[in-house]
């Protein structure tokens, strides 16, 4: 008896918010893709752009060359890979907002030739993309991601990432190709941006160019923020909360439109202010 | 042929000459002093040295090989490692993590058994870190290994580049004025640290201004005065020289 | 104990639009008419007749709230049917999930090409440009003897788009030259250089795909520049809203507009909902008011025929039975592709008023 | 008494850099502050300049307690520091930064007073135009203590100011400070050089691990055998 | 010969409203070294409480704006207050001071949507008179001219008080090194929160100024222009005054040449962008930006 009641309200939740679980999954994956590049001291507002590099090449095979998934998957974390390392070598000499901004107009340009191109459907998008993407898919991807930034933490990898972060000059000066390791973590970066991008456009059913602008590049980093990026479950906590923040003011009843999106915002503030080390700070006991 | 070989070094800033066309050379093995007055350009010359900036021309040989056109971590793999004027740690990190981060060089730590966890993985970490325990050690600063370098006094600052930069063990280290902001003690332990490294098998370019330090530190020393190289030879010497004297040394009030 | 609804029916409705984000201007009147409609037929449902208990949410103009909102009407509030999202990229999405859990959506401001093919519980009532634009270009043609025209239109959205699309080939249909095409970006309020250009090439007329956001100042910085009178500005349903002449002002003299409502239609029950909505809000309705007001009186008409306990099913099934419903809109039925079919117009603004000059 | 300070307590988090420390500084006087390196010194002198808050104990400036007193009053009030590690203003000129000294106090004289420090520090003429953070290190040093002679200091905080100086200059900056204090400014002067600036003080106070230790006349401290121990050795 | 000389008086007049925003942005960009990204919403909010006080209020518009412009210096005080203030000295400033600020920007525009509506509206025809003048064929406006000279007025006088005044130089020294302004007896925090006041009244008057001319204000009309001012003070330079105003230009001529030249404006944003991108590679610190100091 209990146990069938147990299923059932393990059915019916997951029939309501399922799908804003899987998209925390992927806005998760989304904001430890920017994790990694903040990681070795970068701010990118590329990502969003090299997560619809990656819908955009997975959709575009599966719907029109019927690709496997599985290898469109691949295919479009490649994709956002090799066009985060082609870029990266110019643009990673510059530092801090001057990098981010180039990362940024670079997200510009992708958005506008998403809707100029034909392939990719215009401003209407590219509609439909088969729907192939599961809830385990995502989380194994994120499970897998989370434990490769916790373990390459204290890899050569992680190190070299750390040393450039906090002063980038004396990381040369100690043998680090700052160059090397800078694209490195753009390029890993990008690849899991292109894979989640992948996985939510398979998951929407539809990719469109606006969903990968200047408010998607930020949301990133608020994600990040918000979470705390001292470890790498940080972004995952800042993007769980963030998500699922409408849902539950929508819970507590807080009526739609300008109210919600006010105390959203101010949410937020409230993290921020108070929680000096992102929502991390509640999980852990380091203090400083 | 010398372990470090400097040739008709000249760099401008604009219009303004640095260095004027620097020659000298650091034997394999020894404290070598680079002293001269505010501005003739000492900086300047370990930046180039350590790859950190080009020279506008002439050329610098390590060990054998060109490495005035090298980048700079290029020249670190090399075996040259250097400490800055101005002091640049790892702000956040601790103590014992700014010198684990200075392994680079000499620390391997694969990627595939730390993947698989491993516990070859977590026998070198532990290694690595008992290394850098013991180079804090050297430096004096064992009791600190866990408050962050932005925590840290001037001297302990100072002290700590010196651990950070020891942990890529090079054979040739390039210091730039490591005991400026320390008491006479605190500069005794560190000549002896020094000597000791020499005797070790480092070889050792230095700029400093303590002349007491420099002088019974150094088995020979190099003046610059406005980018060239006005003297070289052993302390004495130098700190006969008349040159040397009147552009830098000046005549001691105190004893 | 009997149901609530026993004693005092009421159907749940699901209405989502955009309150926040890209598309609030127009989310924020989509929601005014609806609800009007909800309280009308509360109100005139009395104690006996059939309730509507409306569940109203926002989309944030993001397809991923989108989906959390319909997964929540359709598995927590159990909705009976459901009304929107505004956008038309949201839509794409959403409707998916109506379809997959077999709840009748409809859609009263969609308009981008697939919608309703999505499945069959995926309906609307707004017309489509395609619909509209044709018999718009002709009669232009006619009356003011057309033969070049520039166009200007929004290409980062879904409705300027499949709007530029429509006249693309309503243009190509009836031989009138395109000299050139410009395009422009949401949110962009200046538009100099791309009516600089317009205006050098001397079009007899200038075709216009863009939401009233954008068209209020294409219209007021074209006669700025000095683009005369003389070259009317073709607009379709995106410039059908009483802003355009609030804030184009006297430049909007002469716009020709094709669209899926007038304001001034004659029809009775029309001029009664421009009224009360004018009474109610202190702003005359627009395009997207009337059509929202319109999808409620509509499902409410399907959830009339299906009868308690209002199963979402049957409620599809009499949608999509709707034949010559009278509405705002006009005489409205569904297409065998659940699209609507009813007459668009075309106005002219004269003296600041919209005047319907043809069919 | 100019200066007076009674049982300062400094904390950083949980720990205490200065621990009750009182000392005492005479109007016209010099008085040197030394000890080993994290023993409390540039807390001590932020404390006193008011750019770290004060745990505990009071500060008295000319009788008047100025403990909780801001930042930019204390130096309108006469109380300038010269900070360790140099702090030049790198992207502005040279000029601008002997300007920005002389920010709180009248606009009269100022360019007679950068001409003055260029006479001393000939090379901040040279390179009057250039950015401060071009310089080198010594020269910027030098840049640092003329733009806090800028301000006309009544009491002037001094931290390490020989620090990366060459021994011509060094002398030059120990000349410079017996002349203020003829023309009756107080000093007082942390210094690495123990042996020079107690033959130039008239008192000293020896702090370790954030406590004073030994406190006197400068030339009973010079005497000191522990002083003479650790602070003033014997070279190497 | 018209049609480019229109165009170019085109480029120059929106590239001077790019300026006249981003001037404010960098004014703090240069000082805090973050970006107060609340910045659009100010601009927004400065346009909308003019227009009420004109509209409601029935004021004259010289009356309502430098009441409004005054309304958004609070703003900025209010801003500073509550998203920068308190994260003064954390380590991560740079990153929460970003994310605080957008955060107070979506409780701006959430109050703005809620106060004013979402939809747009516009300045009452008989506002402000508005002559147009046609010159060989080429169209100006009398606001555009007052546009492009306030813009100019402002980048001339903002550079000299920066550059020779007591204020002036007393806010660069805080962005140099805000410690070392400290201890040189410049109150630190009266500085920041009296730029902030600037850079928000800066920002609000060209909210006031974008509203008249283009006759459209809505609750979102900050988002648009956001991450051109951005380009622009970092095309420009950051913290540099000229650079504001200048790459607002350029970057503004940028996207009408584009159309000039292509005759059609499909890529006119991505021509823009790949510019910024271009100019960056060449120049990594901007056309006008600080040069690099030493660091060794
Ligand atoms: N990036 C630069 N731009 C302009 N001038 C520079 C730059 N770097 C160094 N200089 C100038 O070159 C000269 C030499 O500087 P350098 O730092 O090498 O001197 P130094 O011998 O190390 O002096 P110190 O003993 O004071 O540290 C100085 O006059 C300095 O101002
Ligand atoms: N920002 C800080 N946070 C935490 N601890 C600090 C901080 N600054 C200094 N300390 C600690 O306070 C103690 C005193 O430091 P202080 O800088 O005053 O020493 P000092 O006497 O000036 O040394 P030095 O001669 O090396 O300059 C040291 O142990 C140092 O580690
Ligand atoms: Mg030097
Ligand atoms: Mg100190």
């Amino acid at each position: 008896m209990i146990p069938m009641d147990l299923n059932h309200i393990f059915t019916q939740f997951y029939a309501v918010y399922g799908s804003l679980i899987n998209f925390i999954g992927i806005n998760s994956l989304l904001a430890i893709s920017l994790y990694v590049t903040l990681s070795a001291g970068q701010l990118s507002l590329g990502n969003a752009a090299f997560a619809g590099i990656g819908g955009y090449t997975a959709g575009i095979l599966t719907m029109y060359l019927n690709v496997p998934y599985i290898v469109a998957l691949f295919a479009a974390a490649l994709m956002s890979g090799a066009i985060a390392m082609i870029l990266g070598f110019p643009v990673l000499r510059l530092r801090g907002v001057f990098l981010a901004i180039a990362t940024l107009a670079f997200g510009e340009v992708v958005r506008i030739l998403a809707i100029n191109l034909q392939i990719t459907g215009g401003a209407e998008g590219l509609t439909p993309i088969p729907d192939k993407t599961q809830a385990w898919m995502i989380f194994t991807a994120l499970a897998l991601t989370g434990y490769f930034m916790a373990v390459l933490r204290r890899s050569r990898i992680g190190w070299s990432f750390a040393s450039i972060r906090e002063d980038e000059t004396a990381a040369k000066a100690m043998g680090i190709n700052t160059t090397w390791y800078k694209t490195l973590a753009f390029t890993i970066g990008a690849m899991i941006a292109g894979l989640a991008g992948a996985m939510s456009a398979h998951l929407n059913y539809i990719i469109t160019p606006g969903e990968f602008g200047f408010s998607a590049a930020v949301q990133l980093l608020i994600f990040n923020i918000v979470g705390g990026t001292r470890v790498w479950y940080g972004p995952i906590l800042g993007a769980a909360l963030l998500t699922a923040l409408p849902e539950i003011l929508r819970g507590f009843g807080v009526t739609a439109g300008p109210v919600r999106m006010g105390v959203n915002g101010f949410i937020l503030l409230m993290v921020i202010l108070f929680l000096p080390n992102g929502l991390v700070s509640l999980f852990s006991h380091n203090k400083d | 042929m010398a372990l470090l070989e400097i040739r008709s070094i000249i760099r401008m800033f604009g219009g303004l000459c640095a260095l004027n066309g620097v020659d000298f050379s650091v034997e394999e093995g020894e404290i070598h002093g680079l002293i001269g007055p505010n501005g003739a350009g000492k900086t300047t010359l370990l930046n180039i040295l350590s790859g950190m900036a080009p020279p506008s021309s002439g050329q610098v040989q390590f060990a054998g090989r060109d490495i005035h056109a090298l980048p700079a971590y290029q020249v670190a793999s090399l075996g040259v490692a250097r400490t800055f004027q101005n002091i640049r740690l790892f702000p956040a990190m601790t103590c014992l993590e700014n010198v684990i981060a200075g392994q680079h060089l000499t620390a391997s730590r694969p990627l595939l058994p730390r993947l698989l966890q491993l516990p070859s993985a977590w026998r070198l970490d532990h290694e690595y870190e008992k290394d850098a325990r013991s180079t804090l050690a050297r430096v004096g600063l064992e009791n600190r290994a866990r408050v962050r370098a932005q925590s840290l006094s001037y001297g302990e600052r100072r002290r700590l580049e010196i651990a950070r930069a020891l942990a890529a063990r090079p054979r040739l280290l390039l210091l730039d004025e490591p005991v400026a902001g320390m008491r006479q003690g605190e500069v005794t332990q560190v000549a002896e640290l020094i000597r000791i490294l020499a005797g070790e098998g480092m070889t050792i370019l230095l700029i400093e201004h303590n002349m007491s330090f420099v002088m019974t530190l150094c088995s020979r020393i190099t003046v610059l005065n406005f980018g060239q190289v006005i003297a070289t030879g052993t302390p004495d010497t130098v700190s006969r020289h008349p040159h040397v004297i009147e552009a830098y040394l000046g005549v001691d009030k105190s004893s | 104990a009997a149901p609530a609804w026993a004693a005092m029916p009421e159907a749940k409705i699901g209405i989502v639009f955009s309150m926040t984000g890209g598309a609030a201007s127009y989310g924020a009147t989509q929601k005014h008419g609806a609800q009007l409609a909800v309280d009308e037929i509360n109100a005139a449902a009395g104690d006996k007749g059939v309730h509507i208990k409306p569940y109203f949410d926002d989309d944030a103009s993001t397809p991923q709230q989108g989906i959390n909102v319909f997964k929540k009407f359709i598995n927590s509030d159990h909705v009976s049917a459901i009304i929107g999202p505004t956008l038309s990229d949201t839509a794409q999405v959403t409707d998916r999930i109506a379809q997959a859990g077999s709840v009748p959506v409809l859609g009263v401001s969609n308009t981008a090409q697939g919608i309703t093919e999505i499945g069959n519980y995926v309906f609307r009532d707004s017309l489509t440009e395609a619909v509209v634009v044709p018999n718009t270009i002709r009669t232009a043609k006619e009356k003011f003897g057309i033969s070049k025209v520039s166009i200007l239109y929004g290409n980062d959205g879904a409705f300027t788009k499949a709007g530029y699309d429509a006249f693309k080939k309503a243009l190509t249909d009836e031989k009138i030259t395109i000299l050139s095409e410009q395009t422009f970006a949401k949110g962009d309020r200046d538009f100099s250089p791309q009516l600089t250009e317009i205006k050098s090439q001397s079009p007899d007329a200038i075709v216009v795909s863009a939401l009233v956001e954008e068209a209020s100042g294409i219209v007021s910085q074209a006669r700025q520049l000095g683009i005369p009178a003389s070259v009317p500005i073709i607009g379709g349903n995106g410039f059908n809203s009483p802003s355009l002449i609030k804030n184009a002002g006297s430049a909007a003299e002469g716009v020709l507009i094709g669209a899926a409502w007038s304001s001034t239609a004659s029809n009775p029950l029309n001029q009664k909902f421009v009224k009360d909505y004018t009474a109610k809000y202190g702003n005359p309705p627009d395009q997207f008011a009337a059509q929202a007001y319109a999808g409620v009186y509509i499902v409410y008409d399907a959830i009339q025929k299906a009868g308690a306990p209002f199963k979402p099913a049957k409620i599809r099934d009499a949608l999509a039975g709707i034949k010559n419903l009278d509405s705002v809109l006009g005489k409205f039925s569904f297409t065998s592709g659940r699209d609507a079919d009813y007459k668009p117009v075309l106005q002219e603004v004269k003296n600041g008023k919209f005047v319907v000059v043809g069919e | 008494m100019m200066l007076e300070v009674n049982h300062l307590t400094v904390t950083y988090g949980p720990i205490e850099a200065v621990h009750d420390v009182s000392l005492n500084v005479e109007s016209g006087a010099i008085v040197t502050l030394i000890g080993p390196n994290g023993a409390g010194k540039t807390t001590l002198l932020n404390a006193l300049s008011g750019v770290i808050p004060v745990r505990g104990g009071n500060i008295l400036f000319n009788g008047q307690d100025i403990t909780r007193m801001s930042p930019h009053r204390r130096v309108a009030e006469g109380i300038i520091q010269v900070p360790e590690g140099r702090l030049v203003l790198a992207g502005m000129t040279v000029r601008e930064n002997l300007e920005i000294g002389a920010y709180r106090r009248p606009k009269s004289g100022i360019a007679a007073d950068i001409a003055r420090m260029q006479e001393r520090f000939p090379i901040l003429k040279d390179r009057i135009e250039a950015p401060a953070g071009s310089l080198s290190g010594g020269e910027q040093q030098m840049l640092a203590i003329a733009r806090g002679l800028m301000a006309h200091p009544k009491l002037l905080l001094l931290d390490e100011p020989s620090l990366g100086l060459a021994p011509l200059v060094v002398q030059m900056v120990f000349d410079i400070v017996t002349e203020l204090r003829q023309n009756g400014l107080t000093i007082l002067l942390v210094e690495q050089n123990a042996r020079q600036s107690l033959a130039v003080s008239d008192n000293a106070y020896v702090i370790e691990s954030g406590a004073i230790v030994l406190e006197g006349p400068a030339a009973k401290l010079r005497s000191d055998p522990a002083v003479i121990r650790t602070y003033l050795g014997q070279g190497l | 010969m018209n049609l480019f000389a229109q165009q170019l008086i085109n480029g120059i007049f929106i590239g001077s409203v790019y300026g006249l925003f981003a001037i404010g942005y960098t004014l703090v960009f240069g000082v805090l070294d973050i970006l107060n990204l609340a910045h659009a919403a100010v601009f927004t909010l400065g346009g909308l409480v003019a227009l009420w006080l004109v509209q409601s209020a029935e004021m004259s518009i010289w009356v309502a704006f430098p009441l409004a412009t005054l309304f958004s210096g609070i703003l900025g005080l209010i801003i500073n207050a509550v998203a920068f203030v308190p994260l003064r000295h954390r380590p991560d400033t740079y990153f929460s001071g970003l994310i605080s600020s957008i955060a107070l920007a979506i409780v701006f525009e959430s109050a703005a949507i809620g106060i004013f509506g979402a939809r747009t509206v516009r300045f009452p025809i008989s506002t402000i008179a508005v002559h147009i003048w046609q010159i060989a064929g080429v169209t100006i406006t009398s606001l555009q001219i007052e546009i492009v000279m306030i813009a100019a007025c402002l980048m001339a006088g903002l550079t000299r008080f920066l550059r020779r005044s007591r204020s002036g130089k007393a806010i660069r020294a805080v962005a140099e090194n805000e410690r070392a302004a400290r201890l040189l007896g410049v109150h630190v925090d009266g500085i920041i929160a009296f730029t902030f006041f600037i850079s928000s009244a800066l920002g609000g008057a060209a909210g006031i100024l974008f509203g008249l001319y283009f006759g459209a204000l809505s609750p979102d009309m900050g988002r648009s222009i956001e991450l051109k001012g951005l380009a622009v003070i970092v095309l420009g330079g950051m913290g540099s005054i000229p650079g504001a105003i200048i790459g607002g230009i350029a970057f503004g001529l940028s996207e009408v040449l584009t159309v000039a030249i292509s005759g059609t404006s499909n890529l006119r944003d991505a021509v823009a962008f790949t510019v910024l991108f271009a100019i960056l590679l060449l120049r990594p610190s901007g056309l006008f930006g600080r040069r690099q100091i030493r660091e060794t």
